[in-house]
This record gives C-alpha cells, structure tokens and sequence, in this order.
C-alpha cells in the first residue's frame, strides 16, 4: 500500500483519470485559448490607444483600471483556471488580493499618498 | 468520485503541490503589493530628476507588456498540449514561452539601461529608487519563471514529461500567468497613468 | 556531480548517526533539532538578557560601554523572538502535526528539513555578525545595534556590517518561516486523516493552521522592507532618505504591519498548547471548542488591522490615533473568549496538579496580566506616557515569557514523553515552575512601575537619583532567579533521560491520537492510519460517556503498545516512508553564502547561487516519493 | 468593587512611592506626579479608565484561576468528572461584556486624542525643538533680537563614539502659559519627552510635528529623548526650567543682549542652516 493510498488520498492513476473526465466538461480547447489571448491583445491596443486621446484626459484613470482589471481577471479565469479549479484557490487568491489592497490603502492615507 | 468516501470527507482532494503553489501566490500578492505600495507613495515626491515623463517610452513598453501578455498564452497551449498527450506541441509552447520571456527580459533590459543613460540610477531620486527595485523585482521573477520553463523543456526533450505529467506544466503555467498579470498592474499603473 | 551526490545518498540511508540526522525528512527528528537549536539560542539569548540586567543593576554602571549594550539588546530581542519563540512553535507544529491529525508525515516532508536547515543557518549567519566587529576578546562586537525593529534611518545611519548582517538574517529566516507555513497549511488541509473533519481537529492544529496563515501574509512584508533597508544600506536607494523626500515612516509601518501578526504568530501556537494541556489534565473536554476555534480566527483576522498602535507617537494624526487606538482595544474580546474558556475547562474538573498544568496555569495568569498591559497601552493619550518605556518592556516580557515561553515550556513537558519515550522528573519539573514563575514575577511587574517612573527603554545606563535604583536592582535578582530556574530544567532534562522511568505510549490519559501510538513513535507514526470518529478521538475510544455524561472507561480500549521488531524502521511494515535527502541541506547552505558574498564580495554569491541550483537541481530530479 | 480598585491602586501608588523616595527632583521623572495639565490629564485617564478597571479585573481573573485549580484538583478515588462541552449562554455573556467594558474606553481614547491633538492656543509661546545626536536645540521663533534673530538656544552635539559630556540644554518657559512646539529633526528619529510636563512626541527627520504642554508649577523638570537614536541616547537629556512670567523676562532679556544666540555649553553648534 503506498503513503498515498493509505491516506485514502487519489493516486496518480486515479487523478488523470479524474483529469480526463474534467476536461471533456469543463476545460476550454486551445482555440478558447487563442481567442481570449485576442481578446487580451485587443485590450491592451485599447489601452495604449485611449492614452494618447487627449479628450478623455478626465476619465482615462479609471477607464484605465477597469480594462486592467479585465485583463487580470481573463487571465486569472482561464490561463490560472480559477473558473473551472476549486473555489478554495480563488479564495486564497482573492484574500491575497484584498489584503494587500486594503493595507495598501490605509498606509498610503496615513502617509500623505494618493493611490493614483 | 464516490470510491473515495473518506477522502472526501476530510481532506480538500486537492493536489498537494498545487495548493501549494496557490499559496505561494496568495502570498506574493503582498510582496508585490508592498513594493507597488511603496512607488505609489513615492509617486510625483521625487526632488530632482528624471522623471518618468522624461523617460517613459510608452509604445516600446506597451510592445513589451504585448508580449509577455501573448507568453502567457503560449504557455497555457503548452498546458494543453501535454494534456492532449501531444509532446510535440508541448515542446514548441514551452519553447516560445521562454523565447518570449526572454525576449521580455531583453526589453527590460534595454530599458533599464536607457534609463541609466539618461542619468536615473537606484539612488538618483525617490522614482530610480522605487522604478528599479519594483521592476527589478517583477524582472528577478519573470527570470525564474524562464530558467523554470527551459528546464522544464529539458525534460520534454528528453521525454521524461508525460502526460501523467502534466501537473509540473500547470504548476509552472500558474507561477508564469501570475508574473504577467502583476505586469498588467505595473504597466497600467506604473507607466499609463501618470498624475 | 549530482550523481555522484545520488550515490551517497543512497548509501547514507543504512547509516546511523550523524548522517541519518543530515539527511532526515522524518519529521519528528526535525521537529527535535528545531526545539534543541531553538533552546540552545534561548540560552545564548538568556545570557544576552543577563548582560542588560546585569549593567542595568545599579546607576552609572560601566559593565557595558553603551556601543557594546545597544549591541547586545538588539541581539536579545532579534534572537528570542525569530530564534526561540518561533522555532520552539515550529518545532511542535513538526512533532504533532501529523501525529494529531493521522497523517505518516507533512505534505513535504524535504521542504520541511529544508525549512530547518534554513532557520539554523539563518540563525547562525545572524550570530556571526558579533565576530565582524574586530576582536571580539577585547569586547569589540559587530553584532546590529539599531534595535529589534531597526527604525530607519537611524538603522541606514549605524557603520559596519551589523545591520547587513541582521536584514540578511531575518531574510533568510523568513524563507524558513514562508516554507514551513506553506507546508503546514497544505498538511492540514490535505493530509488529515479519514474522519478528521476541521471541527474535529485537535485546537493546537487550528492554531498551527491559522498562525502559518499569518505568516504566510505576514513575511512578505517585511521580506520587502528588508530588501529596501538594504538597498539603501548597500546601493545608495532612497526608500528612507528624508533627504530624498523618502519617509522614515514607511519602515515602521511596514515593520509593524508584520510585527503586529508577528506577535500573534509568537503566542497562538502557545495557546493551542494550552488548550490541549488543560483538558488532560482537568479530564474533561475543552470547553467551548468552536468559540475557541473562531476567537483565534478572530485574533488572526483582527491582528491586521492594529499595526499603527506602535506609532502612536510618531505624529499620525487624530483620526488615525483613534481609529487604531479602537481597533486595538476591541481586540482583547476574542482573546478574553479564550481566556474563560480555558477557566471553564478548569471549573468542574478533577485537575491533576502535573508540571504541564503548572505552566498552561502560569500562562494564563500571566497572560492576563500581560493582555490587560496591552489594553492599558492601547489608550493613545495615556500611551503617550508609556510608549517607549519600561512599560511597554514589561508588557511585551509578560505576553511573550509569561505568556509564549510558558506556554511552550507546558508543552515540552507535556510531550517529552511522548518523543523520548521518558517521564520528565515531577520534583524537578515543579521546582523549575516555581523558580520561573516566582523570578518571572520579580523581574518584569517592576518594569511596569519603572515605566510608570519614567524610565525610558533602551538606555545603557541611568544617573542616581531618578528613583529607578531599588526597582532595577530587583529585577536584576528576578533575572537571575530566572536564569536559575533554566539550569534546573537543563538538570532535569539530563536527569530523566537517565533515569529512563519509561512513559509508555499514553502516560496522562491523553485524549488527541498522538496518545494512540507507542512512545517514542515509530518512523511511520501509525501502523494503520486511524479512522476518527470524534473531537478528542483517543478520548473516545478509551471512554464511553454514560448517562448522566461522565465517562466509563471501555474494556480493551487505549493505546497500541510497540512492536516486537521497532529497529525495522518501517519498512518491515510495507509502508513506504519518504526517503532521506541531503538536497535540502545543501540548497539551504547556499543562503548564507550569497547573503555573505553581497556584503562582502560579489565572487562568493556566485558560489552561494551554484550551490543553491546543485541543490535545488538535485532535489527536484531526484526520484523521491513525496 | 469601589473597594478593590481603591486597594489595588495604594498598592501600585505605594509601589511607586518606594520607587521615588529620595528622587532627585532634578532627575524625577515620575509620570504619577504631573506637573503640566497635559500629564496630569494622561495620568488621570490612566488610573481612572485604565488602571482601575484593569485592576479589578485582575484580581478577579487571578482570584477565579487560584479558585479553580485548588477546589477542582483530583482528589483521591475521584471519578472522572462529567464532560462538559460548552454553553452558549455564557459564550455570549463573555463576548458581549467585555465588549461593552472596551467600548467604554473609546471615550477616554476619542476625547483624548483630539484635545492632545489640536492646535496650540493663539497666545501660546512658539518654540521649535530640534533634535539631533544627541542634544536638543530650542529657538523662539517670536522672541527676536534688534536684528530680528530669534532667540536661539543649542544644545552641545555630543561626539559620536564617545559619552556625552556636560549639561543637557535648557528649554525655559513661562509657566502657566501654553507652549506650542514644533518638532524637527536633522538625522534620525527622537523623541521629545518631559514625563512630569507631558507624554512624548516622536522627532521625525523630514517632517515637523507639534503638540502643546504648559507647566502647572515653577521648577526645573527632567527630560529625555524617548526614542532609541544610537549611542549616547541614554544621554539625550534635556530640562525644562519653568519660571514666573517676570523671570523668563528677565532671562529672554539677558539672552537677547548677548547679539541674538544663547547658547548652552560652549563649542560650536553642529547645526547647519539654523538660526534664520
Ligand atoms: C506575544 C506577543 C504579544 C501579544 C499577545 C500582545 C498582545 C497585545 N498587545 Fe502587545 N506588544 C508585544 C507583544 C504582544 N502583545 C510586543 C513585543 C510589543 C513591543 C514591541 C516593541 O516596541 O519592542 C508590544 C507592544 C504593544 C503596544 C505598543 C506600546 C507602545 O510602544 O506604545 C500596544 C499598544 O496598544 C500593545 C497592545 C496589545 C494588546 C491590546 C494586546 C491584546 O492582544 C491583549 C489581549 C488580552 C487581554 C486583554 C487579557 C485577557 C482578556 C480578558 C481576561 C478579558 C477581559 C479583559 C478586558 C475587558 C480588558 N502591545
Ligand atoms: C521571547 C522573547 C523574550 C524573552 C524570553 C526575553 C527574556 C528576557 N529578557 Fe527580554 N526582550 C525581548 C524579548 C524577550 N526577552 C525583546 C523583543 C526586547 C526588546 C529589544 C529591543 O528593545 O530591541 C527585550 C528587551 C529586554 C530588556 C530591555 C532592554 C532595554 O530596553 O534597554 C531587558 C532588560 O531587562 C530584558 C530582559 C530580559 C530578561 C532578564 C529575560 C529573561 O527571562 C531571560 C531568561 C533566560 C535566561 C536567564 C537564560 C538562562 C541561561 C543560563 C543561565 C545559561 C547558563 C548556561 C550555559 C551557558 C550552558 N529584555
Ligand atoms: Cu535621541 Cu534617543
Ligand atoms: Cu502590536
């Protein structure tokens, strides 16, 4: 009996199997792939392009950060397969995130920063 | 799933190296905040010059934020291809990951050292101080993650990745789409948006 | 090269001795040579606080110059807090994690020798800054003398490679710190036994959950401030030039953005401690489990949102002042949770009065006194008075020796048992509690009215006549009562090891699966992993609870007595157990190398970087069965 | 329960006591024993909200601790006691009233920090405190001389590597009269502290911090920096010489006279662009 086994805990064998099963659901083909990497491409000229259009000088901070925002979560999403992977990897992620975001805030306030 | 009742029932079925690379993640999040945390509160504090609008080169970063955005892309078709079974595919994607990154790594490296010319060091001012340790940074990493892929490479060349495999791919995907996407935040904050 | 390393290895796996404890991934010898090396720092920090009390005895004392004493508390403070109390947790996160919760070993089990091998070589490179500083016979130490949180600037201003030396150190100890929280939260989460639901976990491995979370979140942060003091220090960046513009502020919030959870990751691993020994021996379960449970989720959650009472005085501003003067104050409502809880499992029970249960005690009580001291600190306008005196010196001896360190030292003999197969002396254990606690008090509550006097913290010596003599005086002989007590626990350790008054695989009526299995454990802990059917497991299977609720004990129920053949080392079992490794060794060597290569020369990094790659190389392609 | 607070406070003022007897009033720095308003409010907040409260609690605590493990120690042929899990009544009892208690202390906090926190009053005296390693240099920003010099007073810098010498500096005021000072530093961070006057206020290079005191009572008070700064900071000291409006006149006078700068000690003032 190995380590594994007499945990109760899926051997090798058993995972790609399960593996398997998974990707017939749920897991995007390459072409879902290239075409979010598009996407992502698309952005990104988005991005670049707004920043040199003077008229929208007021808003572009924040039209900025949504489409960064976007980017981020289309590759977490699908490249990280958070969207088809345990809730428990998005969790950690997102507590990273939050963290690091709030305490952020709060030294940049208290120290005389602006976030933007 | 139901032949593992007791697994099940206590721990998460997870892939042990996998959580642990999310964990890895989950804490670098704070290592980079903090070092993006300490260029925004530095942001525009400079006393002398340079200043980033002296030596930003917005299209030449853009191309290079393009392309460690299309690495990220490589790299996930690798990951399909070794769980397709497809080696040769695999080969291929690794390999022009890592081109990519390289390729990348040079970018930075041509700009950093345009910077220098241009008279920002470490120590010039708050903004070398703060530019070059976050980026260095992002840069040690990305690094990494292409020593990571080039070994990893190694191995597929030498046939010793299977498909059974796959797992040490993914894991390498997930430590590399993570680099990028803390470079989507640098470029947009860092380089796009400007007081 | 690596093959040839391959070789060895394999040879070493049928030796003994020295090499078996080199290359060792079981993680029970680690969790023993984390405690060992930890205790050994405790004396060489013990020894650091006798030089303070010492010069601190009377006025105008000149046993220390002021260089030599600045030296020497910045040594102390940094070694108890990441060399003693730290480890000593990490060692029993190693001992009884898997133990408690079924499992044959860690997630990782190379990651974790790693993870030891690290700390002491860490710790070591730390240490060795007392030798830069010239002779160190005639007195000339190089040792950091900035602090334990090196406040910028003053840490960019200090000449010599000390500083170097302890940022380098701290950040190679935050690689160990990282790698065994990871490993620990992975463990848990995934290798409990069938049946070890998370509301069934033993409260120490809720604690060892929730601390490697902390630290986890926590050591980023300060890998990052490190990195930025020594950009300074070592390149010329600005992050805390004021000339520049930089902010000296920034260091101390970032430096308490750690240290904050820091202190909590120093005394949650005690508490769950305390929360396995009382139940023993009041015989009754904890009570209130999961108000326990959540109250230390609460502790952990709140820990990050009270940094900025450190800086009360540096200027922050009302708003500010009073948001984190709140924060702060609301956090003793989970802590007070525990707090009663523990007096609850007390109340009722039929409490056998065991050296264990003598520190779990003197824990609580003396951590009441230290919380209540952190709430008195916590109200900004009267922490202006206190902030930065001996008070706040009081405070943090009476949470962290009143409180972690007895809290540590109720676990070591309460488990001593159960890992060396012996019975630590009662006598000796009780005079060695008595001795601790009694000196403990004359020492640190007369720290509370010299803060209160106005003694300042950190001053080499003081001018006669300021009303501080009688006090210091005292607490220098509480020291030294505290440092007797050290050797008695030395002398009872040696003295029970050959005594050899045999423990037997349960010898308190444990009640968590550690108590399942013979002591010492056998390498692969359990012959069949256990199927847990309830909280306090072993309990369960010793007793049944009649009708009115107290229990009955079942017939045959206990522990598994060591087999006929224990030298099979497993493997006569057909378990197969993790192989040993010195790739984690090597890799860990590397660390101190490059830290010294970048204060001195650039040549020994690449030595360092070459024998981290050998070693990270030769672990990742060695075939191993984690 | 009056009772105990009062008993449990003797006891730490007796405590105290012992402490101070025979304390040099030159060197005294008894936080229990304010001399300014400032100080004497951050003792009465102490006792009053803090210490009592933690005090009763304390002995309480302690009292059901040394209760608990003598009644509930194992006698001979005990059985084994009946397995109480929990109860949620008292959980909750447990959470909410110390919360209730804590959230009382936000008052004292709140209230506290915004009076230590405003801005000194208009006719308060202006000093500016500069700290440096490791003496302590205090100029008059409104007390100026014919040519227009403020008053000046430096502290002899100390030598780095060797212990200090000599009187730490003098920072006179009138007493009775609010006095506004501004804190700044030229190398690394201090503290400026006079415990019998006021609580401490961090010296931060790169950024001027201020806060009010005033003195109660005529007579010199002790002071000392209060954050750790390198060598001598044991030696940081300083005085605070309150005196009667007409004195500090007539020592404002006497300075003035000499052509503008006080000084403390002789040797020359390590401070750069000071004075203007
Ligand atoms: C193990 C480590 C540890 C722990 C657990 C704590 C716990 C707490 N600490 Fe402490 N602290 C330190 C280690 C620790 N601290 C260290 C090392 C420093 C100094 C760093 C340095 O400057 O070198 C420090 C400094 C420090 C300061 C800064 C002082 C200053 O420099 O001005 C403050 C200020 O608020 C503070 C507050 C608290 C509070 C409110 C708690 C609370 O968590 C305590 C809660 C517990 C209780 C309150 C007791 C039990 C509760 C009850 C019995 C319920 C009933 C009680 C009430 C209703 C009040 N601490
Ligand atoms: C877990 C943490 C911990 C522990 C256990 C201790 C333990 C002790 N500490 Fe420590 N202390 C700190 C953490 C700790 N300290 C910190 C964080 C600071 C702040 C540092 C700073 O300001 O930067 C500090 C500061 C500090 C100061 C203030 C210095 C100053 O501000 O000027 C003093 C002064 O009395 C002191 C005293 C003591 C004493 C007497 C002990 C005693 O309890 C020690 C008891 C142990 C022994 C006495 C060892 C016994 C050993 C032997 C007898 C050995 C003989 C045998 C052989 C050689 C084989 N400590
Ligand atoms: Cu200045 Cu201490
Ligand atoms: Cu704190």
């Amino acid at each position: 009996m190995t380590l594994a086994e007499s945990r109760g805990i899926k051997g090798p064998t058993e995972r790609e199997a399960e593996a398997e099963e998974v990707k017939e659901g749920a897991h995007p083909g390459p072409l879902e792939y290239v075409k979010i990497g598009l996407i992502l491409a698309v952005i990104t000229a988005v991005e670049v392009g707004i920043y040199y259009i003077e008229a929208i000088e007021d808003v572009l901070v924040p039209i900025l950060i949504v489409l960064s925002a976007i980017k981020f979560t289309l590759v977490v999403l699908w490249f990280m397969h958070l969207r088809f992977d345990s809730r428990l990897f998005s969790w950690l992620l997102a507590g990273g995130l939050m963290l690091a975001g709030i305490l952020m805030v709060i030294v940049l306030s208290t120290l005389g920063g602006r976030l933007v | 799933m139901s032949h593992t009742p007791a697994a099940l029932e206590t721990g998460t079925g997870l892939d042990n190296r996998k959580l642990l690379m999310w964990l890895f993640l989950a804490s670098e999040c704070l290592l980079f905040g903090s070092l993006i945390g300490a260029y925004l509160l530095y942001r525009g504090q400079s006393v002398v010059g340079p200043y980033p609008e002296d030596l930003f080169d917005i299209p030449f970063t853009s191309v290079s934020a393009f392309v460690l955005l299309m690495s990220s892309v490589t790299m996930v078709l690798a990951l399909a291809a070794i769980q397709r079974g497809d080696q040769r595919g695999l080969r291929i994607w690794l390999l022009s990951t890592a081109l990519l990154g390289l390729l990348f790594l040079s970018g930075q490296a041509f700009e950093f050292t345009e910077f220098n010319h241009e008279g920002l060091s470490l120590s010039s001012n708050l903004f070398g101080t703060t530019f070059f340790v976050l980026t260095g940074f992002h840069g040690a990493h990305v690094t990494v993650g292409v020593l990571i892929l080039l070994s990893l490479l190694v191995m597929a060349w030498r046939g010793r990745l299977t498909q059974s495999q796959s797992l040490n791919i993914e894991l390498a995907g997930l430590y590399w789409h993570f680099v990028d996407v803390v470079w989507i935040v640098i470029f947009t904050l860092i380089y796009l948006i400007q007081p | 090269m690596v093959g040839a390393l391959r070789r060895l290895r394999q040879e070493g796996e049928s030796y003994q001795g020295v090499w078996s404890w080199l290359t060792t991934v079981d993680h029970k010898r680690i969790g023993i040579m984390y405690g060992v090396t930890a205790f050994l720092f405790f004396l060489m920090g013990g020894i650091e606080a006798l030089l303070l009390r010492i010069q601190l005895s009377s006025p105008n004392n000149a046993v220390l110059d002021p260089d030599q004493y600045n030296r020497i508390f910045t040594m102390h403070g940094t070694t108890m807090i990441f060399l003693v109390v730290m480890p000593l947790s990490a060692a029993f996160f190693n001992l009884l994690i898997p133990l408690m919760i079924g499992a044959r070993d860690v997630a990782f089990p190379r990651l974790n020798a790693f993870s030891f091998w690290v700390f002491l070589g860490g710790g070591l490179f730390m240490n060795a800054s007392f030798f830069t500083g010239g002779n160190i016979l005639k007195g000339e130490l190089g040792a950091p003398d900035a602090g334990w949180f090196g406040y910028a600037p003053l840490s960019l201003q200090s000449a010599g490679t000390g500083i170097d030396f302890w940022a380098f150190g701290l950040l190679i100890l935050g690689v160990a710190s990282m790698a065994s929280g990871f490993n620990f939260i992975v463990t848990i989460f995934n290798m409990r036994a069938p049946g070890m639901t998370l509301l069934r976990m033993p409260l120490f491995v809720w604690m060892t959950l929730v601390t490697s979370f902390l630290i986890i979140f926590a050591m980023p942060i300060i890998t990052v401030a490190l990195f930025q003091l020594l950009f300074d220090r070592l390149y010329g960046a600005n992050f805390f030039n004021f000339e520049a513009g930089g902010q000296p502020l920034l260091w101390q919030h970032m430096f308490w953005l750690f240290g904050h959870p820091e202190v909590y990751i120093l005394i949650l691993p005690a508490m769950g401690i305390v929360s396995e020994v009382l139940p023993t021996f009041s015989r009754k379960p904890l009570f209130g489990y999961p108000f326990v449970v959540i109250s230390g989720l609460a502790i952990a959650f709140m820990s990050w949102g009270v940094w900025a009472h450190h800086m009360y005085t540096t200027g922050l501003g009302p708003i500010a002042n009073s948001a984190f003067g709140v924060s702060t104050i609301l956090i003793a409502v989970p802590t007070g949770i525990k707090i009663f809880n523990w007096l609850a499992t007390l109340w009722g029970g039929a409490i056998s009065l065991k050296t264990p249960l003598f520190f779990a005690v003197g824990f609580i009580s003396m951590f009441v006194i230290g919380g209540l001291t952190g709430v008195i600190h916590s109200i900004v306008p009267s922490d202006y008075q206190q902030q930065d005196t001996y008070f706040v010196v009081a405070h943090l001896h009476q949470v962290l020796l009143g409180g972690a360190m007895f809290g540590l030292f109720a676990g070591i003999y309460y488990w001593f048992p159960k890992f060396t197969g012996r019975l630590l002396h009662e006598g000796w254990g009780q005079l060695h509690f008595w001795l601790m606690f009694i000196g403990f008090n004359i020492t640190f509550q007369p720290m509370m009215i010299l803060g209160l006097l106005g003694m300042p913290r950190r001053i080499y010596s003081y001018p006669e006549g300021a009303g501080w003599e009688w006090w210091n005086a005292v607490a220098t002989v509480g020291a030294l009562l505290i440092g007797v007590s050290i050797l008695v626990f030395m002398f009872n350790v040696v003295l029970s090891l050959r005594r050899n008054d045999q423990a037997g695989p349960d010898p308190w009526d444990g009640r968590t699966l550690e108590w399942a299995i013979p002591s010492p454990p056998p390498a692969y802990n359990f012959r069949e992993i256990p199927t847990v059917r309830a909280r306090d497991d072993f309990w369960h299977q010793k007793y049944e609870e009649d009708e009115t609720g107290r229990p009955v004990p079942i017939v045959g129920g206990g522990a598994q007595e060591p087999e006929e053949e224990e030298h099979a080392e497993g493997e006569g079992h057909g378990i197969h157990m993790p192989s040993p490794s010195f790739f984690p060794l090597i890799a860990a060597i590397g660390l101190p190398i490059i830290a010294t290569g970048l204060i001195y020369d650039a040549a020994i990094v690449a030595v360092g970087v070459a024998v981290l790659v050998v070693g990270i190389y030769g672990w990742a392609l060695e075939p191993a069965s984690e | 329960m009056r009772r105990l607070v009062s008993v449990a406070l003797l006891i730490a003022l007796v405590g105290l006591l012992i402490g101070c007897a025979g304390a040099d009033p030159d060197l005294d720095q008894n936080t229990f024993a304010p001399e300014g308003d400032v100080a004497r409010m951050q003792r009465d907040i102490l006792i009053v909200w803090v210490l009592g409260p933690a005090a009763v609690i304390f002995v309480v605590m302690q009292a059901l601790l040394i209760y608990a493990v003598i009644r509930f120690r194992r006698k001979k042929g005990q059985e084994l006691p009946r397995q109480v899990h929990g109860n949620n009544r008292l959980e909750y009892a447990w959470t909410i009233a110390p919360a209730i208690l804590l959230l009382m202390l936000i008052v004292p906090t709140v209230a506290g920090v915004i009076e230590l926190g405003r801005d000194a009053a208009d006719d308060a005296l202006r000093v500016r405190v500069v700290g440096q390693q490791f003496s302590w240099t205090f100029q008059y920003p409104d007390l100026t001389d014919a040519e227009g010099k403020p008053l000046t007073v430096f502290g002899l810098p100390g030598e780095v590597g060797k212990p200090s010498t000599g009187r730490p500096a003098e920072l006179h005021i009138p007493v009775d009269r609010e006095i506004g000072v501004t804190l700044e530093s030229v190398d690394v961070i201090h503290s400026f502290w006079v415990p019998k006057l006021a609580g401490k206020l961090d010296v931060v290079p790169g950024r001027t911090n201020s806060m009010w005191f005033n003195a109660t009572k005529i007579g010199s008070y002790s002071g000392q920096c209060a954050e750790f700064c390198g060598f001598q900071h044991a030696d940081m000291r300083l005085i605070v010489v309150a005196e009667s409006e007409e004195d500090f006149e007539a020592w404002v006078a006497d300075q003035l006279e000499g052509g503008g700068a006080a000084r403390s000690g002789a040797g020359e003032p390590a401070l750069v662009s000071y004075g203007e």
